[in-house]
């Protein structure tokens, strides 16, 4: 019995802070509710329109790969606490197991559900040659580090 | 029992103050002075100022407050760094109304105490026609250690504020409070308490 | 219409700026859509509709327009975009500013010429010196003594126009670094800013809004042991633009975060407007210390800082290496900084000594009448533009031939910067708008004068 | 340097271009032409309470409200300024954003502060001030609005 009793002592205490912290803001504050507190945030503008309630499809995608990763990793928590006890049937098993996650997760990158906005194309100047203005004295070009590109040659 | 429910009814406030719960108050406030963060109100040159004194040169974080809160919801001191405009104005009233309380208010640089050296007709002449200050810190721009003497001064104040329930019925002593100001009735002065 | 409401709540609707927001797509017209989708440029209609974002019929609104308002942390002070976003990608944005409108060109018209300084020197309070300075050479030029300023008034506006230059990019650095995520770097950025700082305290007596370089010179002789102060600010410096040359040129997601975003070309900046980096940066090497040199530019060497790609990284690397060049004219400027008095002993525009007042009837006399009334400034309209570390900051001013000037306009760079802003953001993340703010650098102050 | 276009003057040796504003985009086009690419600066003046002489070449009648555009030629290096008048019964004048689109915000501006509206102007509303503003600040006969300062030495004026 003896070896539970730290376990429970920090039980009791995290309790304790959590319902402690809880209640001192309903005892510190004073309470002022008011129609702006209630409000949405807009950087301090009134928002006269309210916001459409219809989000774009990507953000519940992401969610939705989430939550299935999330819930993969709960199950592998048990076997990695007792893999000497369960074995190597246990390990192959688990192994089994992710690859299947693995294959999923495959399959939804292929398809593209995590490249998320526009692809960002490096798009080299088309610089029209009469327009550039003849530079006086010297010139120096710089922000060519790590460029996709590295034919340009500088300037002169 | 009353106290229960003037307890529920104002939180702390509801205490009626006397011998025992003085340290308490003490001690609350020494907690609120020692860690209330400003929210970034940085306007105009002040705020150049006011980001000097939060980098690594004069350091505000040794008074508690390191991390400038951009959001009204997790701020306790909001510093007006800058001249307000007209325009300005119901943005920072909206802003200021959406902190949390207890919330307190330093007008930094003369602009946003006084209207500073803009007298015309674009510039709030003073801050305190929109928010209520507890602070001015005068200056144009205040140094830093303007603005950390300001920030101390608050502090202090912060200390000594009346949190618990005063002996109202002898009219003696009052609240520390900002009362909410009703629809469309001039601005309220902040009621300031005496020990 | 004054606002029907009275009190101090009544004011609250009346920040949402209706008019001048950013109307959903429903209520445009199909032309105003047109234009607003090729932001400020005119694109054919064939370039906006291979843009396909125009929905057919406005009205199934996919798209959510949200306020990134004045009270933002990464606005860079009172700027307000209106974004319209269909998910994270901003299709449309439109500033809209005067929050911080401070009516300095009114105030402007009521102050002497003595006295201008003080406002305009508040106007890109991040480079407060270049404002002064603007001012100063508009009304020598009226006045007609433009060539005759001592030399070393000359050299000594240079030393410190160019030092200001220092401290303005290394807050941009600072101010990009924290915006796009390397908080520590507004630590940095502002570690050595301070050093600058406590140069121009021991020079001015100020450490932002001087009023130092005056009409005729400036205020006062440079202390002594300003020269060990500058070389030991010339030693501490460059080792640490190399520690931001690991911390960010070098790493794969700085460059990840600002290469290829906010890109715009030659043709949209010019049209636009903009000047300074952000023209540099599309690969025209304009810059008015070169190109329309003033001062004693064209005595000293120095090159010219250019991009290639016109995007933020350029941007990025061009104020960082804009900075070497300016400690490079610095030093140069230390060589050859003359001895002579620092303003111009023209009776009728520089007051007095002190000391001499209480000796000479004349000087009480001059000193009084410099001070009350100011010096008359012959009639003209004069344009004058200078190199600012934002770009073009020109200051017109027209005179009736009185001691105010009766009109004074100052063309701020940040105003044609952020009208940029809408061109380059379109299609972008809203974490590259943050990036495209961030790199446009713009001062409120001056926007809104 | 064109001395073909109409009335070119100097104003501290800074070249200037006076035309009307019937000819007004024509002008600004043929400079447009002549590789002045970039506005840099577009403004006004009210010339309401105007003591001096305004320098104006004998063909140009003054009126109350002045626009004046200033020119960059990246080319040549070279400033031009075209000062138009514009009366104030009907002050209104074209709009240079087909021109120049970097023009759409300072006539805003312009328009903002004097109340000169500018024809087909895509989007002419108030841009520094607030919505509801009433006046236009930078005219001559709009006050300051300054509060005046409550110490004024004579003891017996207290409000």
């Amino acid at each position: 019995m003896g070896q539970y009793l730290p376990i429970v002592c920090l039980l009791v205490l995290a309790a304790l802070f959590g319902a402690l912290s809880f209640f001192a803001s309903g005892l510190l504050a004073p309470k002022r509710p008011s129609s702006a507190k209630s409000a949405p945030y807009e950087c301090g503008i009134v928002p006269s329109r309210e916001p459409p309630d219809r989000f774009p499809v990507t953000f519940y995608v992401v969610a939705m790969l989430f939550i299935m990763f999330d819930i993969e990793l709960i199950f592998i928590y048990p076997f990695a606490v007792d893999r000497e006890f369960l074995g190597a049937y246990a390990l192959w098993e688990m192994v089994a197991f992710t690859a299947v996650f693995f294959a999923a997760f495959v399959y939804v990158v292929a398809r593209g559900a995590l490249d998320w906005g526009p692809v960002v194309q490096h798009r080299q100047l088309k610089q029209a040659a009469s327009e550039t203005h003849t530079p006086t004295g010297s010139v120096r070009v710089v922000g060519l580090e790590g460029r996709a590109d590295q034919s340009i040659e500088t300037a002169a | 029992m009353s106290l229960i429910k003037d307890i529920q009814a104002d939180g702390f406030g509801g205490i009626p103050h006397n011998a025992i719960t003085a340290k308490l108050e003490d001690l609350v406030g020494w907690a609120r002075s020692r860690s209330s963060w400003p929210a970034s109100f940085g306007l105009a040159c002040c705020a150049i100022e006011m980001m000097a004194t939060g980098a690594a040169h004069y350091d505000i974080s040794r008074f508690g407050m390191e991390v400038f809160r951009a959001s009204p919801r997790q701020a306790d001191i909001m510093i007006v760094a800058g001249r307000v405009s007209q325009k300005m104005a119901p943005v920072l009233r909206q802003v200021y109304d959406q902190m949390m309380e207890p919330k307190w208010v330093i007008s930094m640089g003369v602009c946003a105490s006084s209207g500073g050296m803009f007298n015309n007709y674009a510039i709030v002449q003073g801050v305190d026609q929109v928010v209520p200050v507890d602070v001015y810190a005068p200056g144009c721009p205040p140094t830093p250690e303007t603005l950390i003497h300001a920030i101390e001064t608050l502090h202090q104040k912060i200390e000594d504020g009346e949190l618990l329930k005063r002996r109202t019925a002898t009219g003696g002593g009052a609240h520390m409070h900002v009362t909410e100001i009703p629809q469309g009735a001039r601005p309220m002065p902040v009621i300031l308490g005496r020990r | 219409m004054t606002s029907s409401k009275s009190g101090i709540l009544a004011t609250i609707e009346g920040g949402n700026e209706a008019e001048q927001g950013l109307k959903p797509r429903s209520e445009l017209t199909a032309r105003e859509l047109m234009r607003e989708v090729g932001a400020v440029l005119r694109m054919s209609e064939a370039e906006v509709a291979k843009l396909g974002d125009a929905p057919d019929d406005p009205a199934d609104d996919q798209t959510m327009i949200i306020n990134m308002g004045p009270q933002h942390p990464s606005t860079h002070g009172v700027l307000r975009l209106m974004l319209e976003l269909q998910g994270e990608t901003v299709l449309r944005c439109k500033p809209i500013i005067g929050y911080l409108h401070t009516g300095m060109e009114k105030t402007g018209e009521a102050l002497t010429y003595m006295q201008g300084g003080t406002n305009v020197t508040r106007m890109d309070y991040v480079s407060p010196l270049n404002n002064e300075l603007v001012f100063s050479m508009a009304t020598e030029k009226l006045l007609g003594i433009e060539n005759e300023i001592p030399e070393r008034a000359v050299w000594m506006r240079m030393l410190l126009s160019e030092l200001n230059r220092m401290s303005s990019h290394l807050l941009f650095l600072a101010t990009n670094g924290m915006d796009l995520g390397a908080v520590s770097m507004m630590i940095y950025g502002w570690r050595e800013r301070e050093e600058v700082l406590r140069f121009f305290q021991k020079v001015t007596g100020l450490r932002m809004n001087h009023n130092f370089i005056r009409p005729g010179g400036v205020a006062a002789d440079l202390p002594e042991g300003w020269r060990d102060d500058v070389l030991r600010l010339l030693e501490l410096i460059p080792p640490r633009l190399e520690e931001y040359d690991t911390l960010m040129t070098g790493q794969p997601i700085w460059r990840d975060r600002l290469q290829g975003v906010g890109v715009i070309t030659a043709q949209e900046a010019m049209a636009l407007g903009a000047t300074g980096p952000i023209l540099r940066s599309t690969g025209v090497a304009w810059d008015l210390r070169r190109e329309q040199p003033y001062l004693h530019y064209d005595e000293v060497d120095f090159d010219v800082v250019i991009g290639k790609y016109g995007d933020a990284f350029d941007r990025y690397s061009i104020r960082l290496n804009e900075v070497r060049e300016s400690m490079r004219i610095v030093r140069q400027i230390l060589d050859r900084m003359p001895g002579g008095d620092y303003r111009i002993q023209n009776k009728k525009v520089t007051p007095p000594p002190r000391a001499r007042i209480n000796e000479s009837m004349e000087a009480l006399i001059h000193h009084f009448k410099l001070f009350t009334e100011g010096f008359k400034v012959p009639e003209g309209e004069v344009y004058v533009a200078i190199e600012s570390p934002r770009g073009e900051i020109g200051c017109y001013i027209a005179s009736d031939g009185s001691a105010t000037p009766y009109r004074m306009h100052v063309r701020a760079p940040s105003f044609a910067n952020i009208q940029c802003l809408p061109h380059m953001m379109r299609g972008g993340l809203i974490a590259d708008a943050v990036a495209i703010i961030s790199s446009t650098d713009p001062v409120l102050g001056e926007v809104d004068r | 340097m064109a001395d073909s276009d109409p009335s070119t003057a100097f104003s501290r040796e800074q070249r200037v271009v006076h035309c009307t504003r019937a000819d007004y985009v024509a002008t600004v086009r043929g400079l447009l032409a002549d590789t002045f690419s970039m506005c840099v600066d577009l403004t006004a003046v009210d010339y309401l309470t105007y003591a001096g002489d305004r320098s104006l070449p004998a063909d140009v009648v003054g009126e109350r409200f002045e626009v004046v555009v200033n020119l960059l030629s990246i080319e040549k290096r070279e400033r031009a300024r075209v000062r138009v008048q514009v009366p104030v019964n009907d002050a209104t004048i074209a709009t240079l954003f087909d021109l120049y689109p970097g023009s759409e915000a300072m006539e805003r501006e312009v328009y903002d502060m004097f109340g000169i509206v500018f024809t087909d102007h895509p989007d002419l509303t108030r841009i520094l001030m607030p919505e509801d503003w009433d006046g236009f600040p930078l005219r001559k006969d709009y006050d300051q609005g300054s509060i005046p300062v409550q110490f004024s030495g004579d003891f017996a004026a207290k409000p």
